[in-house]
């Protein structure tokens, strides 16, 4: 939990003050959201709160709703 | 600063970061270890168990010293455990040993030959899938217990597992017995009509010291045995595999009186099998060359005739020798030269057919056996020292 | 915590400005008003500035038809050369024969007439500013002043006092020249003239330094050298603003490409066949009064790798010497680092009877291995660094007492396993073979074996690949940083891990040289090989 | 306006594109469970079919010089259905990347190092992978070619330390598979190595001079191929009929190399040089997909969005799967389908709608 912490926090301290000083503000809303994303991500996969992984989500749609998928075995 | 060097100081800051995480969990330090070298399976008292003893690497230098002759001098130390399972079994170890196995350097595993009657397939698993078991380890079935077999301790070697192995390695001279490793002995189990082969090793009772001899081959039918192989035999399926390395065969002389004795240099094989009209039929075309190493009879050797007598004989010797284990193997009911993955390979229409039934088509197989023996240098002697009665 | 914070705020305003130098003097210091021409005054400003320093010498004399002139020689007693200043400068002024007869007619206020007919020193130069008389005054000239004339005459010293020539200490050498350069600027330029007398060969002045004033030369062939190298060099230089140069290392650091990074950009030399191979291939050099270490700029990461005695001995024993330097530097940056991944994650790489008897050595050890590894090489650097300081004499002991406690007593106490010693003993000799990158090795060295000890082989492949995109990224004045190898130029390749046949490398190195010069340093196909007749010679 | 000021050669170019497929060495493993001893056809099937949208890929780039791929579909596809199909493709690299940090990751905890905690490998690779970025495409196509030559020279290496143990009579039963699995087979190759250089259309708005991307594309390809067939010929002729059973047959080889007492158990060093090969896709993949997600959101730069996407792709590659199996599983079924069209259908459309609508327009240019 702490590294999780550490690591962003470090993060955000090396990016945003480089950003504001240079007035990027596009660059710093893209950079914040981005950053929003990883952290809570980070955090679920700290506090293991199941992550639902795309591909699981790819499998289900192609393979049961669209039904095209290779024979198995 | 510079947008650059921030990033590069970024970049090398949360390098510097993440080496504050809870360092790498396997970091073993070397004298920690236990470095295992051998490896038995036995099969144990209680049913379902299985009995496992791992060769470990004592340091006698550092003890021997220190506490006087408290060990007997033995650089290893044979740890047992019970287990349900060979992993289980390993696992169980730590008991003992305090540390987990470090299984990398292992050279053999030897199975008891009560485990190996049994079958080994439920035992093999492991060996193939640990991540520190090597590939090349040796698989040996040792006659009797093998906790037995490393117990002895050898004359040259530290180790009775180093001792094996040079053993083992040693069919290059005789070409009586061949290496099986780990991955070979898969190969066999998988395909579904070879028959696995694992070299046997047994203990000579003499009197004073016991040590330790290969005595052959042991055959196993979907990893169960069903038989072992002389030293002969085993010579006869190494022509038809083309592993004949070396090795000595003796020949009655062309005028009936004593032997003449040939050192093989060099043997090649090529096994075509085909099918004609509904029959199996297995081309065996073997060129050897071979020196005369030696003679007890006192005919003059050194002529052409004698020499193509004697070639001839060694052919028939050789045609023999296969003949034998291919009448060895029809009666184990197990295809050891592989003959089955070749007709596979070859006729892959007609394989499924021959699949299903092969322990029926097997001993039907006939042999056309064509040797060509040559021997190409008789060493030093052309004559024997003997004086011929002739020339008296 | 208050004043660092305000601290803090003052040197981040002022940093883009930099122009801080310029508002802090007092106005009046750089005295830019005119000499008056009545002497006893202007005698008496200069007395009044320098009246600190007890080592300026001022003798008023009379000179001229019956002594009807009076004239002053200003000079520094230490700097000046006292014979030249009686026989060349008084002699002729007080007691010519001409001026004694009154006949002549000279006006002997004009300095240019004194300069042209009496005084016989070359180097001298009319002055009118005090602030000119005051610095070729502290620049160890002596100045004649005459009563009644607005100008007065900086007189150069003749020959500095300098160190002889001799075998530079750095860069010892088998075979080839042994001179260095010396800490007297002008002879070090004499040397580069005397190994290429070519007239393209440019020297730019440059003064740096409000308080030293030292003298900066930029080395060049003009036609060779790219002239946008050059530019930025001048660009560089002027931007440094500050109290004193003593060393070019002061240069090196204010002008280098990437401050942050490890690797030295810029290259540094106390032989000039090395410093004028350098500038044959394009390079600049930077000369620094008072310092024999010369820069050369741009440098690429493998020429510390190449030493000046490859090119005078023949190409094969050469090319295999330039491989074992390769190799020792990998071994001196990776050495512990690997012996730390491999016993202690990695044992399957280590055949079994060399695992058993390292388990052996390391039986007693009380520290992991990545501790014992620290513990040694922060021995070694001590060591080191205590040998570099001591004079020669006691040097040679702390490598004995180094050797001894090191290896035989830590072994027997059983503080370190024997392989160990074996291990860090092999570094530190192969970080000596590779002296030019000894600060990069020394600090990759510890930051290797803190990632071997933290992530094991996979540790030290991450630190492999980042320092080589570090590397890669690097650009030295322009020049990538690998130049032969990353941006793989075949012909420069040549001269890198092995050194070819001199004949075999015509070409000027592509990176460095302005790009619309001949490409050819030498006629290509000198192939050497006995004459043939082309007729029927006999073979 | 190209964000990306730095400028490649097509001889960079074609290094690039050989390191890049030769990252993949160790994924044909998955191929070889389905097309076990034919896996060498199913390459060469693969690099047939792969060609000509690859070739497609170039024609593309050289039609829109100095554009990446995002720029182009908004030119030819408009706003809207442009602004889509690039999300799709943002997504594909998002994916492939984590699955090729995730196949690092899984190269040590199976092989080398089990007990190192898998976040910790990845977050130190990705690390790494983001400071490599952060140097931009040039410095990474400066050094290339030292990772093609690192590649080309183990494999080789290997390939010659083995032959004693090698049994050509492997190959034997040619076209001993049904259909469907050599379909299957063709598909993972042409997916998998060679449809992922779709990422290059992003690189390629960087080449200085684009006469020569043809021939070096298809050069790079070639290279990448034929290490490819090496590994794949050298792991059938030594693991034979057992090489169906590995989790990583082309490791497993490896571990076989047995000459002497030293020059064996040496998979470290093996999936050391993997590690790096890997290293050079992975830095090519998060060096396309921050570009692209910048030139979405037409940033200026694409440099402070690296950190936190290094940060999301940990994560994923992380939760993507729960085991080498189940990545096997999904990648040999779903991954190569849902890929499918980005590497086989959009090209080659975009192609045909800029040669009909006759851009790119100079205005729009």
């Amino acid at each position: 939990m702490i590294f999780l912490i550490l690591i962003y926090a470090f993060i955000f301290l090396i990016n945003v003050p480089g950003l504001i000083k240079r007035k990027e503000w596009r660059e710093l809303t893209a950079f914040s959201i981005l950053y929003v994303i990883a952290f809570t991500l980070g955090l679920m996969y700290v506090l293991d709160i199941p992550i639902p992984s795309p591909m699981k989500g790819l499998q289900h749609l192609i393979v049961d709703i669209l039904g095209i998928e290779y024979p198995q075995g | 600063m510079g947008k650059k060097m921030k990033i590069i100081l970024k970049c090398l800051l949360f390098f510097f970061m993440l080496m504050t995480l809870s360092g790498c969990l396997s970091a073993r330090e070397i004298n920690d270890l236990e470095i295992v070298v051998g490896i038995g399976v036995d099969k144990d008292e209680e049913p379902g168990k299985i009995l496992l003893t791992a060769q470990v690497v004592k340091d006698t230098a550092g003890r021997a010293s220190e506490n006087g002759s408290e060990g007997d001098g033995k650089a290893f130390w044979n740890v047992s455990s019970r287990g349900n399972s060979v992993f289980d079994a390993v696992r169980q170890i730590t008991y003992k040993t305090g540390n987990r196995l470090f299984i990398s350097h292992n050279k053999a595993v030897i199975f008891g030959y009560d485990i190996a009657a049994e079958g080994l397939e439920e035992y093999i698993d492991y060996f193939l899938r640990a991540h520190e078991m090597r590939p090349t380890a040796l698989i040996l079935v040792a006659e009797g217990r093998a906790s037995d077999i490393l117990n002895i301790k050898p004359e040259i070697e530290k180790f009775p597992a180093f001792n094996i192995a040079k053993l083992v390695d040693s069919y290059v001279f005789t070409s009586n017995f061949y290496k099986v490793n780990m991955k070979e002995f898969a190969s066999c189990l998988m395909s579904d009509t070879s028959a696995q082969m694992a070299p046997l090793v047994s203990i000579a009772q003499d009197e004073e010291s016991n040590d330790i001899y290969m005595s052959g081959m042991v055959v196993f039918k979907r990893g169960k045995m069903v038989g072992k192989l002389t030293h002969d035999e085993v010579r006869g399926l190494l022509w038809v595999l083309g592993k004949v390395t070396s090795g000595v065969i003796i020949v009655p002389s062309p005028n009936g009186q004593g032997k003449a004795v040939l050192e093989i240099i060099k043997a090649k094989s090529k096994v075509t099998p085909e099918i004609k009209d509904g029959k199996i039929v297995i081309h065996i075309k073997i060129k050897e060359e071979s020196s005369l190493s030696e003679q007890t009879t006192t005919e003059n050797l050194a002529d052409n005739k004698a020499l193509e007598k004697i070639q001839e004989a060694l052919a028939e010797a050789i045609r023999r020798e296969i003949m034998l284990t291919f009448d060895k193997s029809r009666e184990l009911d197990a295809d050891i030269f592989g003959f089955g993955e070749m007709l596979h390979k070859k006729y892959s229409k007609e394989w499924k057919y021959i699949k299903d039934n092969w322990d029926e088509i097997y001993p039907t197989l006939d042999l056309i056996i064509d040797v060509e023996a040559r021997i190409i240098k008789t060493d030093l002697l052309k004559k024997p020292a003997v004086p011929s009665e002739g020339e008296k | 915590m208050f004043g660092y914070i305000l601290r803090k705020i003052r040197y981040f305003s002022l940093k883009n400005k930099n122009d801080h130098m310029l508002q802090n003097n007092e106005p009046g210091k750089d005295h830019n008003e005119p000499i008056s021409h009545d002497l006893k005054k202007s005698l008496e400003v200069i007395r009044g500035i320098l009246r600190g320093s007890s080592d300026i010498t001022i003798h008023e004399f009379n000179f001229g038809h019956n002594r009807r002139y009076k004239g002053a020689l200003v000079f520094i007693k230490g700097m000046v050369d006292m014979e030249a200043i009686h026989k060349n400068i008084l002699q002729p002024l007080m007691y010519d024969s001409l001026l004694l007869q009154g006949n002549v007619d000279m006006d002997f206020t004009k300095m240019d007439t004194i300069r042209k007919n009496l005084i016989s020193i070359t180097e001298s130069q009319k002055v009118t500013r005090l602030g000119d008389l005051l610095d070729n005054l502290l620049a160890g000239s002596s100045i004649l002043l005459v009563n009644g004339s607005k100008e007065a005459l900086a007189i150069k010293p003749g020959r500095r006092e300098s160190r002889s020539i001799e075998e530079p200490g750095t860069e010892t050498v088998v075979r080839g020249p042994r001179e260095g350069f010396v800490e007297n600027v002008d002879v070090n330029i004499a040397l580069i003239r005397r190994k290429i007398k070519d007239t393209d060969l440019c020297v730019e002045k440059f003064v740096i330094g409000d308080k030293s004033k030292t003298d900066i030369y930029i080395v060049y062939l003009k036609n060779i050298a790219n002239p946008k190298l050059i530019e930025e060099i001048r660009i560089r230089l002027e931007r440094i603003k500050t109290d004193a140069i003593l060393e070019s290392g002061y240069i090196e650091q204010f002008i280098e490409d990437s401050p942050y990074s490890i690797f030295p950009t810029i290259s540094n030399s106390e032989k000039p066949d090395k410093v004028a191979a350098k500038i044959l291939e394009g390079r600049a050099a930077i000369m620094v009064d008072g310092t024999p270490f010369v820069l050369v700029v741009p440098m690429v990461f493998v020429e510390s790798f190449q030493s000046a005695e490859d090119y005078y001995a023949r190409p094969f024993l050469a090319s295999v010497i330039r491989i074992i330097r390769f190799l020792s530097y990998i071994i001196s940056t990776l050495g512990p680092a690997i012996y730390v991944a491999l016993t202690v994650f990695h044992q399957e790489l280590i055949p079994t009877q060399l695992l058993i008897s390292i388990a052996e050595g390391r039986e007693r050890v009380p520290f992991p291995a990545i501790m014992e590894a620290f513990l040694m090489l922060f021995i070694f650097d001590i060591l080191r660094e205590a040998g570099v300081r001591l004079p020669k004499s006691v040097g040679q002991t702390v490598g004995i007492v180094g050797a001894l406690v090191l290896g035989q007593a830590s072994v027997e106490a059983g503080l370190i396993s024997p392989i160990m010693v074996i291990v860090v003993s092999t570094t530190a000799i192969a970080s000596f073979v590779v002296p030019a990158q000894t600060d990069s090795g020394t600090i990759l060295r510890y930051i290797y074996l803190i990632l071997a000890g933290i992530a094991g082989g996979f540790g030290v492949i991450m630190g492999l690949l980042a320092t080589l995109m570090h590397l890669a990224s690097l650009r030295s004045f322009g020049t990538p940083y690998l130049w032969p190898i990353v941006p793989l130029d075949f012909s420069g390749l040549k001269d890198v891990f092995i050194r070819m046949p001199l004949w075999i490398m015509p070409e000027r190195p592509k990176a460095i040289v302005w790009d619309d010069v001949d490409s050819y340093s030498q006629s290509p196909g000198l192939m050497p090989s006995p004459y043939k007749k082309d007729s029927n010679d006999s073979q | 306006m190209s964000i990306e000021k730095g400028t490649i050669s097509s001889q960079q170019l074609l290094f690039l594109m050989a390191g890049f497929v030769q990252g993949s060495v160790l994924l044909i493993d998955f191929t070889v469970g389905i097309t076990e001893h034919q896996t060498w056809m199913v390459i060469l099937a693969g690099l047939a079919i792969a060609a000509p949208v690859v070739f497609s890929y170039v024609v593309l780039a050289k039609r829109f010089p100095g554009m990446n791929l995002v720029q182009i579909n908004d030119m030819v596809y408009g706003r809207f259905l442009g602004k889509a199909i690039s999300i799709y493709y943002i997504f594909f690299f998002m994916m492939t990347l984590s699955f090729n940090i995730r196949d690092v990751g899984e190269l040590y905890i199976t092989f080398l190092m089990p007990d190192t905690p898998f976040i910790f490998l990845l977050i130190v690779f990705t690390a790494t992978c983001a400071y490599a970025v952060t140097k931009g495409i040039e410095v990474l196509a400066r050094v290339s070619h030292l990772f093609v030559v690192t590649g080309m020279l183990v494999i080789t290496s290997t390939f010659t330390l083995l032959t004693s143990q090698m049994d050509f009579s492997n190959f034997l039963p040619l076209f001993e598979l049904p259909f469907i699995r050599m379909f299957q087979g063709i598909h993972i190759v042409s997916a998998i190595p060679f449809g992922e250089t779709v990422a290059f259309l992003m690189i390629m708005g960087c080449l200085n001079k684009t006469e020569h991307a043809v021939k070096s594309t298809f050069f790079g390809l070639l290279i990448g191929a034929v290490s490819l067939l090496i590994v794949a010929v050298r792991n059938t002729a030594v693991l034979g009929r057992t090489q169906a059973i590995w989790t990583a047959p082309s490791f497993q080889t490896i571990r076989l190399i047995d000459i002497g007492t030293v020059l064996t158990r040496m998979d470290f060093l093996i999936g050391i040089a993997q590690t790096i090969l890997i290293f050079l896709k992975c830095s090519i993949l998060f060096y396309v997909l921050a570009v692209a997600l910048s030139h979405l959101l037409g940033l200026k730069s694409y440099l402070p969005l690296v950190l936190p996407i290094a940060g999301i792709e940990v994560i994923i590659a992380a939760t993507v799967f729960q085991s080498p199996v189940d990545h096997a599983m999904i990648t040999q079924n779903a991954g190569i389908i849902y890929s499918a069209p980005l590497i086989f259908i959009f090209p080659p459309l975009s192609l045909l709608i800029a040669n009909i609508r006759g851009l790119p327009k100079n205005g729009k240019g």
